[in-house]
C-alpha cells in the first residue's frame, strides 16, 4: 500500500510536506533541469517586496564551517514583475506556489497581501517579519511579539489565502513570538530564518560581507533550528514549517519528529540542486519501509525519557 | 536540459605549472553543449563530510571528445582538497553565458595569468566554427615565464602567440595591452585579473573595438537562484549577476 | 623587537590573550603533554558548585555538522574538593586560574564568590549565568537583564576579584545582557556560551541526548559568536572576552579585530589538544610579520565601509 | 610524557573482513608504552575540513615493534573517510586504562563480534610478560563464521582457541558463554556488544571469577577533560568516565 504523503497547513492541501525554502530556489525555473517541479509540495518563492529592490553591493555571501553568510539585500523585481512575468512561468508548472513577502511598514505588507490575493496561482503567502520596521527605528518586526501580533493580525484582514508567518530565530524566546503570530490570526509559523553573523578577513581586516552583518544558514544551524522547531510545535496549536540546514531525508525525518507538519530546503539546494525531489522519495521510501501508513503519523512523535 | 548534475571520471589531476592542476574528467552530455566562456561547480568536500559546503566554480578550459578539462590554480580549502581527487569529481554544469562569436571578423584572446583558463576552449570553438589561424591573435601576460602553463597548448592548434611578461622573462617585457598594436577591426575576448581587464577594456575602447569580458564573483548556487554573485553594473545601484547575466559580459555594461 | 603579548582584562594581567573555556580543558593537568601550561593566558577551569554535582545521564554529546551538542549537566567536583585538590595542581602551572562558577541561586553565587576570594593561586572568577534560576521558575539567568543585573551586583559586594560575567546567546539582544552586567559591577564579560540546540535519531525516534537539550559550540557557531562579540564590543565599555568556535590562529584574530581584548578556546581542544599553544605562538607571530607592536592594536581594529 | 599527539605514516589499510579492516600505522613512541585495552583517538576529517569534527576512538588491535594497528569497522561518516586513507593518519594516544592482568593464574580472553579488536594484543602482551600459552583460553563469538577476521592472528601465537556462532556456521552453535566452562581459578578480560558482556559478567560471578569488561561511549576528548564519556557507575547518579576511569572496568563497577 502506498504510504500518504499528503498533508495540510490550515487549509492548504499539499502533495507532499517539501517545500523550497524562500531566496534558494529562485522563482522556480532555475531548478527545471534537476527537479520535477510539479512532484514538489510547494515552491516558495525569492522574497517580493511592493517596489523592485536593488539589493546589497557584493560581496553578498560568504563561506563559514558548514554554512553560509548571505546578505543579499532582499534583491527582487517587485510585486508588478512577479505577477506579469514571474507567475505565468510558475502557473504551469501545476504545483502550489507560496509567495514569501517583505515590506518596511505594516501597509507595506498589508498591501502586498491584498493585491496578492487576487492573483491566479498563489496558494498561500508566507510573510517575512524579519525586515527591519523603518517605523520603529529598525528593529526587525519578527524579534519583538507586540509587532508581530500587529503585522500578523493587520494582514489578516487584508487576505482569505492560507497565511504563514516566517520567525526569525534571533530572539530570547520563539515560543512568544509563535504564539503571537497565532492569536494574530497566522495559518501556521514557519522557522527558523537565518541567525545573524559575521566573518572578517584578517589580511584586509574588513567584513567579508559588503553588508557587515549577514544571515547564516546551511547545516551548522541544524541543531538550533530542530530545538526551536520542537519548542514551538509544543508551543502552539497551528501547524509547524520547519527549515533550518536540511539536506537529507533523515534531516527531514528529524524536523517532522520533532514536530513540523512539513520542511522547507534551503542552503543544500545550492550544494545538490536534485535535493528536493531525492528527499521527497526519501520520505516516501521511509514510510514504506517502516510501514508508516501516513506522515501526519511522524508528525511530533519523538520520544522523550519518561519524568 | 541543458544542465546537468553528474559524477564525473576523473582521467588526470595534473600539476602543470606552480600550484596549478589541470583537471581532467569524462562528462560527455556537458562536452556536447558547453560554450566557450561557461562553467561547471564542482563539489570539492569529501563523501560524508559537509564542508566545505559550497561547490566551487571552474571555467571550462578544454572540450575533447567526451573529456573536459578545468585549469585551476591551488588557492584554499576546496581547491586544496580538489588536487587530491583521483577517483571521481560531483559537478553541475555547463553554467553560464559565454563568449559571443561575431560573424565574422577578427578575433583577439586576451589573457592574463590563470585567465588563460576559459580562453584554450575559446580558441578550440573558434577553429571548430571555422575561423582561420590567421584571424586569431593570441595574446597573454603574466607575472613569470613561469606562469604559462598551457601556452603550448595554443602552439599546437597553429595559433599566432604573442606574450609579454613583467619581469621580462617572457616575451614582451611590460604589460600585455601593449601588445594590442594589431590593425583592423577586432573582437577581443579577455579573461584576467581585474587591473588587467580594466586596461585591456580601456584600450578596446581608444580603438573602438568590442571588448567582451569573464568576471568571477563568489558563488553559492551557479545557476540564478540566491542572487549572490552580483557585481556592479554601469549604472549604480544595479547589479547584475555572473553566474546567469555572465561570466561573460560586454565590457560597457559593468564596472571592471 | 618582541611584540607585546600581554593583555589587561581590568586589573587583571595576562601573559597573552589566549585562555581555555570552561569545561573544554578540565582542571589544566588534563593537557599537560600537549601544551606548555605556563605559556598560556590563563586557564579556565570546568564550572564549580557549593556541592559536588554528578552531572545528566549519558548520552551527553553528539557530534553535529562542524559543531557538538553537549549536556554534560555541570558534573564537578565541587568546592571543597576543587580547593583541596585541584587547586594544589594549579598553583604549580604558574599560569593565571580563573575559575568558573555556576549555581541555582543567588546566594549560590555569593558564597562561591566569597569563598574562593581567599583561595591563593584563583585569580579571576567567571560567572556563569546560563544555569536555571531555581527561585525564577528555572529561567536561565543570562536571559533576563534585570536578572543579569541582580546576579553581577551581589557578587561584586563578595569579591574584590576581577569579575568576569559569561553571557548566553540565547537572548534577542545580547548588549542588553552585557550593560546590565557592566552596570552590575562586571570587570568584564565574556560571550558566548553554547547555543541551546537537539538532535533526534530517526532510528529510535529518540533525542540523541538524555537531557533532550544541549549546548552547541564548535566552528558552526563561530559567525553568531563573532556577531555578538562586535555588538557587545561597541555598546560596553569594558572589555569583552571573545568565544565560539576558535580553532586558528586566523580564528583568534578575527575575535580580537571585532572588539574582544581576549580570547577562550573551547571545542578546539578536543579536536587538536595542542591548539592553544599553537595559538599563542600563531598571534605572535602575526604580530611580528604585520610588525605590529602589541596586540592591543587589533583589538576592535576591525575596517568598516563608509555610510 | 604518556600521552602524544603525532602524524603517523600509515603502512596499510586493508580491509579484513565484511566491512572490516585493519590499519597499521607507525608510532614508536605509542608502541613503547601502550597497555592492551588502552585506546587512540583518529582525526578522520580532511585537512582543510571542519567535518566530521570529532577524533573517533579505537583500541589498539597488536603492536608490533614501531607499528601500532587498529581494527575497524565501517559504520558511519569518520570511518567511510577512514577507510579511504592511505598516507598518513591524525592520531592522539595511548588513552584510557588498559587491562590489569593478575600476577599469576590463567587468563580467558572473551571477545565478541568486533570486540576482538582490543583483544589480540591482550594475548601478545600477556605472552611478552611471561604468561604460559596453556595458562591462556581464547573464546570468541560472533554472529557467523564470516565475522571472525583475525582468529588466524591468535592461532599463529600458538594460542587455545574455541569459537561460538549464533548461525553455527563455525565452532560450538550458541553463545560464548557456553564456552566459558574451563576448570579451576580464571581472571576473565572481555570485549564485545553489551548484551554479551553482561552475560560473561553473570556467569563469571556464578563462578565466582574476576571480570574486566571493556566499555565503549561517545567521545569528545578523550583524556577527562570534557565530561562527556560517562557511563552509569554500580550506585544512582555516580557516574565513571570511559576515556580516563576506563575504557577497563571491573564488571562489579559498572552498570552495564
Ligand atoms: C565563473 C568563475 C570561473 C572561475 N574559473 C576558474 C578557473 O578556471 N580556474 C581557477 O583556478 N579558478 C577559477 N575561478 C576561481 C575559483 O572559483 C576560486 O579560486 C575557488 O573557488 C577557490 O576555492 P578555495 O576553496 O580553494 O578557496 P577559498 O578557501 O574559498 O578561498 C581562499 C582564497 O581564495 C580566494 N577566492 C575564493 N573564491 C574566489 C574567486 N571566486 N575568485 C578569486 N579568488 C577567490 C579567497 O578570497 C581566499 O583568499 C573561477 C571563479 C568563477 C566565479
Ligand atoms: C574506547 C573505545 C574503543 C573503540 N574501539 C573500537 C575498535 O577497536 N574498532 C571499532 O570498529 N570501533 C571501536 N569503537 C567504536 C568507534 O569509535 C565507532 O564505531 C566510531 O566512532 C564510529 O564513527 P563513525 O563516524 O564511522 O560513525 P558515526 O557517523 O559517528 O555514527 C554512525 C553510527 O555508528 C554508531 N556509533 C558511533 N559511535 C559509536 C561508538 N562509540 N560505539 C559504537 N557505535 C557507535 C552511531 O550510533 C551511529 O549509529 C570504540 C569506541 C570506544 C569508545
Ligand atoms: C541566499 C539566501 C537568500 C535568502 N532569502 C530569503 C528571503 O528572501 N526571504 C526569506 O524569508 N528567507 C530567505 N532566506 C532564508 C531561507 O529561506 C531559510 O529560512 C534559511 O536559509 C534557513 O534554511 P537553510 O539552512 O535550509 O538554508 C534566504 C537564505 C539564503 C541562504
Ligand atoms: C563539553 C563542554 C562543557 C562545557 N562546560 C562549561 C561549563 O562548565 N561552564 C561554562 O561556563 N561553559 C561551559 N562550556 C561552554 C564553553 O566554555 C564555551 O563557552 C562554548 O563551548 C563555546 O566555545 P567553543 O565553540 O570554542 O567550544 C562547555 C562547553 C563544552 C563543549
Ligand atoms: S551564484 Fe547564485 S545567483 Fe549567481
Ligand atoms: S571523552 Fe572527554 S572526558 Fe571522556
Amino acid at each position: 500500500m502506498k504510504p500518504k504523503l499528503e498533508v495540510e497547513i490550515g487549509n492548504l492541501r499539499l502533495k507532499n510536506p517539501v517545500m523550497t525554502a524562500s531566496g534558494t530556489f529562485g522563482y522556480g525555473r532555475e531548478y527545471e533541469d534537476f527537479v520535477d517541479l510539479q512532484g514538489l509540495g510547494a515552491i516558495i518563492v525569492k522574497g517580493i517586496s511592493l517596489e523592485p529592490r536593488p539589493g546589497n553591493p557584493p560581496p553578498r555571501i560568504v563561506e563559514t564551517s558548514c554554512g553560509m553568510l548571505n546578505a543579499i539585500g532582499l534583491e527582487n523585481v517587485g510585486l508588478k514583475r512577479f505577477v506579469e512575468e514571474k507567475m505565468v512561468v510558475l502557473r504551469r508548472y501545476r504545483t502550489s506556489v507560496i509567495v514569501n513577502i517583505l515590506g518596511d511598514t505594516i501597509e507595506d505588507y498589508c498591501h502586498l497581501c491584498e493585491q496578492l490575493s487576487d492573483v491566479d496561482g498563489v496558494s498561500a503567502i508566507e510573510v517575512n517579519i524579519s525586515c527591519p520596521n523603518v517605523k520603529k527605528g529598525g528593529v526587525a518586526f519578527g524579534t519583538d511579539a507586540k509587532m508581530v501580533n500587529e503585522v500578523t493580525g493587520a494582514v489578516r484582514e487584508k487576505t482569505d489565502l492560507p497565511l504563514i508567518i516566517k520567525l526569525s530565530p534571533n530572539v530570547t524566546d520563539i515560543t512568544l513570538m509563535a504564539r503571537a503570530a497565532e492569536e494574530g490570526g497566522a495559518d501556521a509559523v514557519s522557522l527558523i530564518n537565518t541567525l545573524l553573523g559575521l566573518a572578517i578577513d584578517v589580511k584586509t581586516r574588513k567584513p567579508k560581507l559588503a553588508n557587515v552583518v549577514g544571515g547564516l544558514s546551511g547545516p551548522a544551524i541544524k541543531p538550533v533550528a530542530l530545538r526551536m522547531v520542537w519548542q514551538t510545535a509544543n508551543a502552539v496549536s497551528v501547524p509547524v514549517i520547519g527549515i533550518g540546514g536540511i539536506g537529507s531525508t533523515r534531516d527531514a525525518i528529524e524536523f517532522l519528529l520533532a514536530g513540523a507538519s512539513a520542511i522547507q530546503i534551503g542552503t543544500a539546494n545550492f550544494i545538490n540542486p536534485a535535493v528536493t525531489g531525492e528527499i521527497v522519495a526519501g520520505i516516501h521510501d521511509y514510510l514504506r519501509d517502516n510501514d508508516i501508513k501516513s506522515v501526519s503519523e511522524l508528525v511530533g512523535a519523538v520520544i522523550l525519557p519518561e519524568g | 536540459m541543458n544542465q546537468f548534475l553528474t559524477k564525473a571520471q576523473i582521467i588526470e589531476n595534473v600539476e602543470v605549472g606552480p600550484k596549478i592542476l589541470r583537471l581532467t574528467f569524462e562528462a560527455e552530455e556537458i562536452a556536447e553543449i558547453a560554450k566557450s566562456g561557461q562553467f561547471v561547480m564542482l563539489k570539492t568536500a569529501t563523501e560524508s563530510s559537509d564542508d566545505p559546503i559550497l561547490r566551487r566554480p571552474f571555467s571550462i578550459h578544454r572540450v575533447d571528445g567526451k573529456r573536459v578539462s578545468i585549469l585551476y590554480k591551488v588557492v584554499g580549502r576546496g581547491t586544496t582538497i580538489l588536487a587530491k581527487q583521483q577517483d571521481e569529481i560531483d559537478l553541475v554544469g555547463p553554467l553560464g553565458n559565454g563568449f559571443f562569436f561575431p560573424a565574422e571578423g577578427s578575433l583577439a584572446i586576451v589573457g592574463g595569468g590563470l585567465g588563460i583558463a576559459p580562453l584554450l576552449f575559446v580558441a578550440q570553438q573558434a577553429l571548430r566554427q571555422g575561423y582561420k589561424e590567421k584571424d586569431i591573435q593570441i595574446l597573454l601576460g603574466a607575472r613569470t615565464s613561469a606562469e604559462f602553463p598551457v601556452v603550448d597548448d595554443f602552439r599546437q592548434m597553429g595559433l599566432k602567440i604573442r606574450t609579454a611578461t613583467d619581469d621580462g622573462s617572457a616575451g614582451h617585457h611590460g604589460l600585455v595591452t601593449e601588445l594590442m598594436d594589431m590593425k583592423g577591426n577586432w573582437t577581443v575576448l579577455t579573461c584576467g585579473p581585474a587591473p588587467m581587464m580594466r586596461a585591456v577594456a580601456k584600450k578596446c575602447e581608444e580603438k573602438n573595438w568590442e571588448c567582451q569580458v569573464s568576471l568571477e564573483s563568489t558563488m553559492a548556487c551557479g545557476m540564478g537562484a540566491c542572487l549572490g554573485c552580483a557585481v556592479q553594473g554601469n549604472v549604480k545601484h544595479e547589479y547584475k549577476h555572473v553566474c546567469k547575466d555572465g561570466p561573460v559580459f560586454q565590457a560597457s555594461d559593468v564596472c571592471l
